[in-house]
């Protein structure tokens, strides 16, 4: 905007809370000798419904293209005073707030002078970056009421159905020829002993007949670009391509379970299982119509050993060379191994069943219940330490097959077992393709190798990337309601954006003078969110540009730039000059 | 092409016959050499294997065995029941070498023995496998076009899929590119996958029937002008149990429903007279008009 | 020869000096931290003036430099704690040029106490608070800034120098 | 573009705010009923959270200001519902608005009547540690930052009344019911802390320096009471040697609290890292425990760290009884060491009681009206595994501890689940 800045100065007593401490009269007063500054008045309550018609008269009255309040926090207060000047007509962008409240009354209130003359410098710096203030447009992306949902197990499921009941086309991806990932594999799912299938078909059905989902099974991604609101994908279906647009993602990738090679002897005796296999073992479309029977003799086993924490909660000691360790906990097993005890229970009552665990981790709602139960069942807890790991050893010829010996640390004793069947409670990792998809969406990973929420706390569901969101265990290891409330959570976050059409995104980003540039690409490095890409212009001239959508207006880049080519709209190199320079140099801010 | 040796198990000829017919004349016209078994007995029954597991294998193993002794290392089957049974049998015989010595140990007393060589395959997978969809649409003469139909591929062709070794997908089963082969559409309806309750029907009447109205409604509802099975057993429950739901609920279906080979039958000009169509007891006119 | 310089100074105003500080602090994190501050009333000497930022990544060296050359006797950075920001890595960015700032900030015979980054969380309003003091009486001992004695006199008019 | 359906919340909490917000961005308008004068629940009671030391009141203010400043969230503070008729997709619910005895609208949150005030109440927020006046805030960063007079306790001098520049105190205000229409509800109405005074073998209530885990946690905030510096409550004295109790109401058949609370595994690691930053000279923490249940994102390795980086020590064993010694107040907990078999006695300046999570009292009330299945301890029933925020009544769902203990990441996301489920009866 090229007008002569016209700015109002409007100074606030907050009740006592300024007026208490800082003269501010004397700071209104004060202000009408800066530059450009056309009125200047004081208020009790700037806030309060009369000092924000104060300020829309004035804008009237003083045709003024400038507001600056000088009052309390920005953080508290700038979204209100925005609208004020924006009913009038002006863009938000040239308001701005000096903090006389936080920052001088309250934290100086012994020193009325020097707290005086500090808001007057305030006040002054305000002004000073009020004059080089300018418009900026709104910037408003259309979202695409389609969403993408990468895997079709039961989070992927869940949220796609939402999705599309709640009225947006739903494309959804599955890598293998059937949904229902992994809990589709179980026999039972604990503490209630649910039949998967039971819970999974008719979900499958209504997903396969869903107006508004598109399925692909045994499909994959091939490429992906875009952002929140424009993404674009080729989905590769067997052999045939689609191209497709959306408008938000939800990955839901799922987990792996921990492959045990080379610990607990596994794969070395055909009666030592991992949890999952002992599921498809008891399975009534299992080998065996769901008879319980040791692999190798086909016998029913009499006595079998349940082992947690395998491919969990490891250290480098707890692993064999070259496996990097798992540290954290799968969530998981340790209910999973009890319910495992209780199925075994009911299949044969008289096997015998031996727990070697660390910590029993039984958390969720039930599942406390669930290991009482257990218990009464005349089980055999053995509580097994890191630095001592259970060894398994085949016995040839011996009356039982096997036999797992661990130290108890609760008995301190060193305990020997001869078992039929050895089962491995693993843990969760992520799925293969986590790392692949990534990079491809620029969200991160945790040290875990799981996808990283936005905010661990209060931002479970949200990826770091606007418009992609964390569902199920693809975010790290959780059960079947867990996921699923994950799961129907990340799809009412999806929901949101295409539900309005549009989202604003802020106007305070980064602009680039392609004149300047050199497309040396030192901000692309700089940039965490990928905002900045390289364009080819004519005469073949690579220079760098700002994807306005995917820009957090941090600023980062213009700071990184060599050729100063990067303006940090609404924080431009000026603006912040010009406040340091009237703060410091009172002459210099004055008329 | 190779031989195979042909297991017809017991409800295929006993009670429908149709399907054996259909089944014989139609892999004539496809090239498929069947050799006919002799002495078999029952399959590798799942209903015993509840009770006794070795007994099970060991009445599949012998079954098995007789292939072998037939110089043959294929075994093909038109039962969905019998598949499962003996491809199941197979593997586990096959993976668990201590469990087939045991079976051998059995069947010495029969003096038979058997070597873990044979392959179990089920008929519709020999169409799409041996004969394959190209060679099906050339031999085809009827228009199908207008056809919509609604497969039936039944519980043990399926499943357990990691024994059946059958690609199987929600979206897409082998089946359908069958039907498309006939120049029929495939369309998809809600429990095309789910159980049609047959097994239950000596246990419960009351169940299998509330199982089987529930399949036929949500078969109506895909609005189709036929339904299409490769299980004989699936075959009769929609066949003869639609006619007594129809007459328990007191509602009308009216879904005809054809065997795969029938279907093939038909597309190659045989009439529904040779194909001995008169032994279903839902009317099949209104597929016949339309494709005449 | 920076001792000489700053020898000079101190002779200059035994006086009761105040140092005038300037304050860069991140919106999410530093600034919250300094409203905290206010709203648990902690007091802190009135030398500061606070300049809000969206993201320590963003400041430029030649921001920081200018602020000394207009007369700063100290310059606070101040952004979120490691793994903390709002943009992910701006403040390990913000660490790296400060780094390098400090050892600028020497050769030009500036005390490189002027100068302090820390990271102040948005619950930690008493610790900024701390912050302030502890660099005022630093600054106090030190003296004022050798470029600061101009501000009587001649102010720097000139526009900052283009950077290529 | 507002839907003309509405959704309501009941419960202000982190979950009832989150599932407010993730309604209301979807274009349906949100009617948020607290019956606190605040929101923010239990978490803008927490110090910091696990596993991030996050400062909780930080991260959750922000939450608690978007969600008063939301255009399509209706906030409604201090107020209850009294009445829920209709049925899925048109709910009529009845609200009672209480009268606060000053007019939101005027009021600036100077705190001026606050100064004035001559009555000094125990402040429940505190947990009953710290004061506040007969008119107030529950805490600094309440929202609304409107005040409250508690009649209870008001003795009607009026000087708040005298001393309000923005003439917002008015003692004529009275209830007010408004009725709304609706498509869908969500509970969100939390929990409440085990009572440990059931528990006589662990004195709390009688001994002065045994604390509840939420007492504690107002003791570490700086914003608390005691501004965050840790002291007896028996002497003022800095305690030296603290003990955190875990299972106290929780796995605990005897006194019917068989469940798992969830999070106390977490909360008294937390707090006892916390301790040994806060206590200057240092101070030693022991965790008794039966299973340390680390099982959340990043909960294990910081579970691993509190012992390797902070020195927390974990004894495995329950504590059968505290004693107190009459002279120096100090506690004698009397514990079996189930690793080493041994029984012994271990003396401490400070025992914290990790109380586990039950139902709270909102939970109940509610259920006066909606009848909902419970569960043997109170928490409302899923439909069933793979629909856990459904109630058994359409249209009604549910998220955070009323439906089972959780928490805080795994409360949100189950708010945005009910968020989710919700929307789809409000269009």
């Amino acid at each position: 905007m090229e007008e002569e800045p016209r700015i109002g100065v409007f100074v606030c007593n907050c009740g006592i809370n300024i007026g208490g401490v800082v003269n501010v009269e004397e700071v209104a007063e004060y202000a009408t000798t800066l530059p450009n500054v056309v009125v200047s008045r004081s208020s009790l309550y700037t806030c309060s419904d009369r000092g924000q018609g104060m300020i829309k008269d004035d804008i009237d009255e003083f045709k003024l293209n400038r507001v600056i309040v000088a009052s309390c926090s920005p953080r508290m207060h700038e979204p209100t005073f925005r609208k004020v000047i924006e009913e009038k007509g002006l863009n938000k962008y040239v308001f701005e707030q000096a903090n006389l409240r936080e920052h001088v009354s309250w934290v100086h209130s012994k020193q009325p002078e020097e707290a005086t003359k500090k808001a007057k410098d305030l006040v002054r710096m305000a002004v000073a970056k009020a004059r080089l203030l300018e418009s900026l447009p709104q910037h408003l992306v259309d979202v695409k009421g389609e969403a993408l949902v990468i895997g079709g197990g039961i989070s992927g499921l869940t949220a796609a159905k939402s999705i599309a009941d709640r009225g947006f086309k739903v494309h959804l991806v599955e890598k293998t020829p059937n949904f229902g990932g992994k809990m589709a594999q179980l026999y039972k799912v604990f503490p209630t002993f649910d039949d998967p299938q039971e819970l999974l078909n008719p979900l499958v059905e209504d997903i396969m007949a869903h107006p508004n989902i598109t399925p692909y099974l045994s499909a994959e991604i091939a490429d992906i670009e875009g952002y929140i609101g424009n993404y674009r994908a080729i989905i590769r279906e067997q052999t045939e391509e689609k191209e497709i647009e959306f408008g938000t993602i939800i990955v839901a990738t799922g987990f792996n379970a921990y492959d045990p090679n080379g610990e607990f002897k596994y794969g070395k005796h055909q009666n030592i299982l991992t949890a999952m296999e002992l599921h498809q073992l008891m399975r009534a479309d299992g080998p065996t119509q769901g008879n319980l029977v040791t692999p190798a003799e086909g016998k029913t086993p009499r006595s079998i050993a349940l082992i947690s924490c395998v491919g969990s909660r490891q250290n480098e000691n707890t692993v064999p060379e070259g496996k990097k360790p798992n540290a954290y906990c799968s969530r998981v097993c340790c209910t999973g191994m009890i319910a495992t005890g209780m199925e075994i229970k009911e299949k044969s009552p008289d096997a015998d069943i031996f727990v070697l665990y660390r910590d029993l981790r039984t958390h969720g709602k039930g599942h406390e219940e669930l290991f009482t139960e257990f218990r009464q069942t005349g089980s055999t807890m053995i509580r097994y330490t890191d630095d001592q790991l259970p060894m398994i050893s085949s016995t040839q010829g011996a009356e039982y097959p096997l036999s797992v010996t661990s130290y108890d640390s609760l008995s301190g004793l060193n305990v020997e077992i001869p078992v039929d069947l050895v089962v491995l409670a693993t843990g969760m990792i992520p799925d293969d393709s986590a790392s692949n998809i990534a990079s491809k969406l620029h969200i991160t990973i945790s040290a875990d190798g799981f996808f990283q929420e936005l905010h661990p706390k209060l931002a479970p569901l949200d990826s770091v990337t606007d418009g992609v969101y964390l569902a199920g265990t693809a975010q790290g290891p959780k059960d079947v309601p867990d996921s699923v409330s994950q799961s129907l959570g990340a799809a009412a976050k999806a929901c949101a954006p295409m539900a309005l059409g549009q989202v604003e995104v802020e106007s305070t980003i980064a602009v680039i003078d392609e004149d300047f540039c050199t497309g040396c690409g030192v901000c692309q490095g700089s940039c965490e969110f990928s905002a900045i890409v390289f364009e080819e212009r004519d005469e073949g001239k690579k220079v760098s540009k700002v994807i306005e959508a995917l820009c957090k207006g941090c600023g980062t880049c213009g700071s990184s730039c060599p050729s100063a080519a990067i303006t940090m709209l609404h924080f431009k190199d000026a603006q912040l000059d010009a406040m340091v320079k009237a703060a410091l140099t009172p002459q210099a801010g004055e008329k | 092409m190779k031989d195979f040796a042909l297991y017809l198990g017991c409800l295929t000829p006993t009670r429908v016959p149709s399907y054996e017919v259909a089944l014989r004349k139609t892999s004539e016209k496809m090239g498929l050499r069947f050799i006919e078994m002799e002495n078999t007995t029952c399959c590798s029954p799942m209903s015993i294997l509840s009770l006794d597991y070795f007994t099970t294998l060991s009445i599949g193993a012998r079954n098995l065995a007789i292939v072998e002794e037939m110089g043959l290392d294929t075994m093909v089957t038109p039962c969905n029941g019998c598949f499962e049974g003996l491809k199941k049998a197979a593997a586990i015989l096959r993976n668990y070498p201590e469990t087939l010595e045991q079976v051998n140990e059995i069947l010495a007393t029969v003096d038979k023995e058997y070597k873990g060589t044979v392959e179990v395959r089920h008929l519709s997978k020999v169409y799409y496998d041996e004969v394959g969809v190209d060679k099906i649409k050339e031999l085809m003469v009827k228009p199908f076009d207008s056809l919509r139909i609604g497969i039936r591929p039944g519980c043990h062709l399926m499943k357990p899929t990691a024994i059946t070794g059958i690609d199987y997908s929600e979206r897409y089963v082998f089946l359908d590119d069958l039907i498309k082969a006939t120049g029929a559409e495939s369309v998809y309806y809600k429990h095309r996958f789910r159980c049609c309750g047959g097994l239950l029907r000596n246990v419960s009447e009351e169940v299998t029937e509330g199982m089987l109205r529930e399949r036929l409604i949500e078969l109506k509802k895909g609005d189709i002008d036929c339904a299409v099975t490769v299980c004989p057993l699936c075959f009769l429950q929609y066949d003869l149990g639609q006619k007594l739901v129809e007459r328990k609920f007191k509602e009308k279906y009216n879904i005809p429903i054809l065997i795969y080979s029938e279907l093939l039958g038909l597309g190659m000009g045989l009439s529904a007279e040779e194909l001995g169509l008169k032994t279903h007891r839902v009317k099949l006119d209104s597929v016949l008009e339309k494709i005449s | 020869m920076v001792e000489a310089k700053e020898m000079i100074n101190e002779t200059e105003c035994e006086t009761k000096f105040e140092p005038k500080l300037i304050g860069f602090l991140c919106n999410w994190c530093s600034y919250a931290g300094a409203d905290l501050a206010g709203t648990s009333r902690v007091q802190y000497p009135p030398n500061i003036r606070i300049v809000r930022v969206m993201c320590t990544g963003r400041l430029d060296p030649q921001l920081i430099l200018n602020t000394f050359r207009y007369g700063a006797d100290g310059v606070l950075i101040a952004g979120c704690h490691e793994g903390d920001c709002h943009y992910i890595g701006g403040n390990y960015r913000a660490y790296r040029k400060y780094i390098l700032l400090k050892e600028f900030v020497k050769k030009m015979g500036i005390n490189e106490k002027r100068l302090r980054l820390e990271w102040v969380s948005a619950s930690e309003g008493e610790r900024f608070a701390k912050v302030v003091r502890e660099m005022v009486d630093d600054i106090k001992e030190i003296g004022p800034s050798p470029f600061g004695v101009t501000t009587t006199g001649g102010v720097v008019e000139d526009e900052p120098e283009p950077k290529i | 573009m507002l839907n003309e359906k509405a959704v309501l919340v009941i419960g202000g909490g982190v979950t009832g705010i989150q599932a407010a917000i993730d309604v209301a961005n979807q274009g349906i308008k949100t009617y948020l009923v607290e019956k606190t004068p605040s929101v923010g629940g239990h978490m803008a009671q927490l110090d910091k959270t696990f596993p991030t030391l996050d400062c909780s009141a930080c991260i959750l203010t922000p939450k608690m200001v978007d969600v008063a400043r939301h255009p399509n969230i209706e906030l409604l503070t201090y107020s209850e519902v009294k009445e829920v008729s209709g049925t899925a997709g048109d709910f009529i619910i009845k609200i009672e608005k209480k009268p606060r005895y000053v007019d939101a609208t005027k009021c600036t949150g100077c705190a001026h009547c606050a100064i004035h005030c001559p009555v000094e109440v125990l402040n429940d927020f505190d947990e009953m540690i710290g004061v506040r006046k007969a008119i107030y805030v529950p805490f600094p960063q309440a929202v609304p930052l409107v005040y409250t007079i508690d009649m209870d306790n008001c003795i009607e001098c009026e000087l708040c009344k005298n001393v309000c520049e923005a003439e917002a105190v008015n003692f004529d205000q009275e209830i007010e019911e408004i009725e709304v229409n609706v498509g869908s509800i969500i509970l969100a109405t939390g929990y409440d802390l085990f009572d440990a005074t059931k528990l006589k073998n662990y004195g709390y209530g009688s001994y002065d320096n045994v604390l509840s885990s939420l007492e504690f946690e107002r003791l570490l905030s700086a914003s608390g009471p005691a501004g965050g510096h840790v002291f007896r409550l028996s002497d003022g004295k800095i305690p030296r040697r603290i003990a955190f109790l875990q299972c106290v109401g929780s796995r605990d058949s005897e006194h019917g609290m068989p469940y798992c609370s969830r999070v106390c595994c977490m909360y008294a690691i937390k707090n006892a890292i916390l301790a040994k930053d806060h206590i200057h000279g240092g101070c030693e923490t022991t965790i008794y425990y039966i299973d340390v249940r680390a099982f959340g994102k990043g909960f294990e390795e910081f579970y691993q760290n509190s012992q390797t980086r902070f020195g927390v020590k974990f004894v495995r064993g329950k504590v059968g009884e505290i004693v107190e010694d009459v002279n120096t107040n100090n506690l004698i907990v009397r514990v079996e060491n189930t690793e080493t078999g041994q029984l012994f006695e271990d003396e401490f300046d400070m025992v914290v009681l990790s109380s586990g999570l039950v139902p709270s009292q909102g939970s109940a009330e509610i259920n006066k009206i909606l009848n909902l299945p419970i569960d043997q301890y109170g928490f409302f029933e899923e439909l069933n595994r793979i629909s856990p925020v459904d109630t058994k009544i359409e249209g009604v769902y549910m998220a955070g501890v009323c439906e089972s203990v959780k928490d805080i990441p795994d409360g949100v996301s189950q708010a945005s689940a009910a968020a989710m489920r919700a929307s789809l009866k409000a269009i």
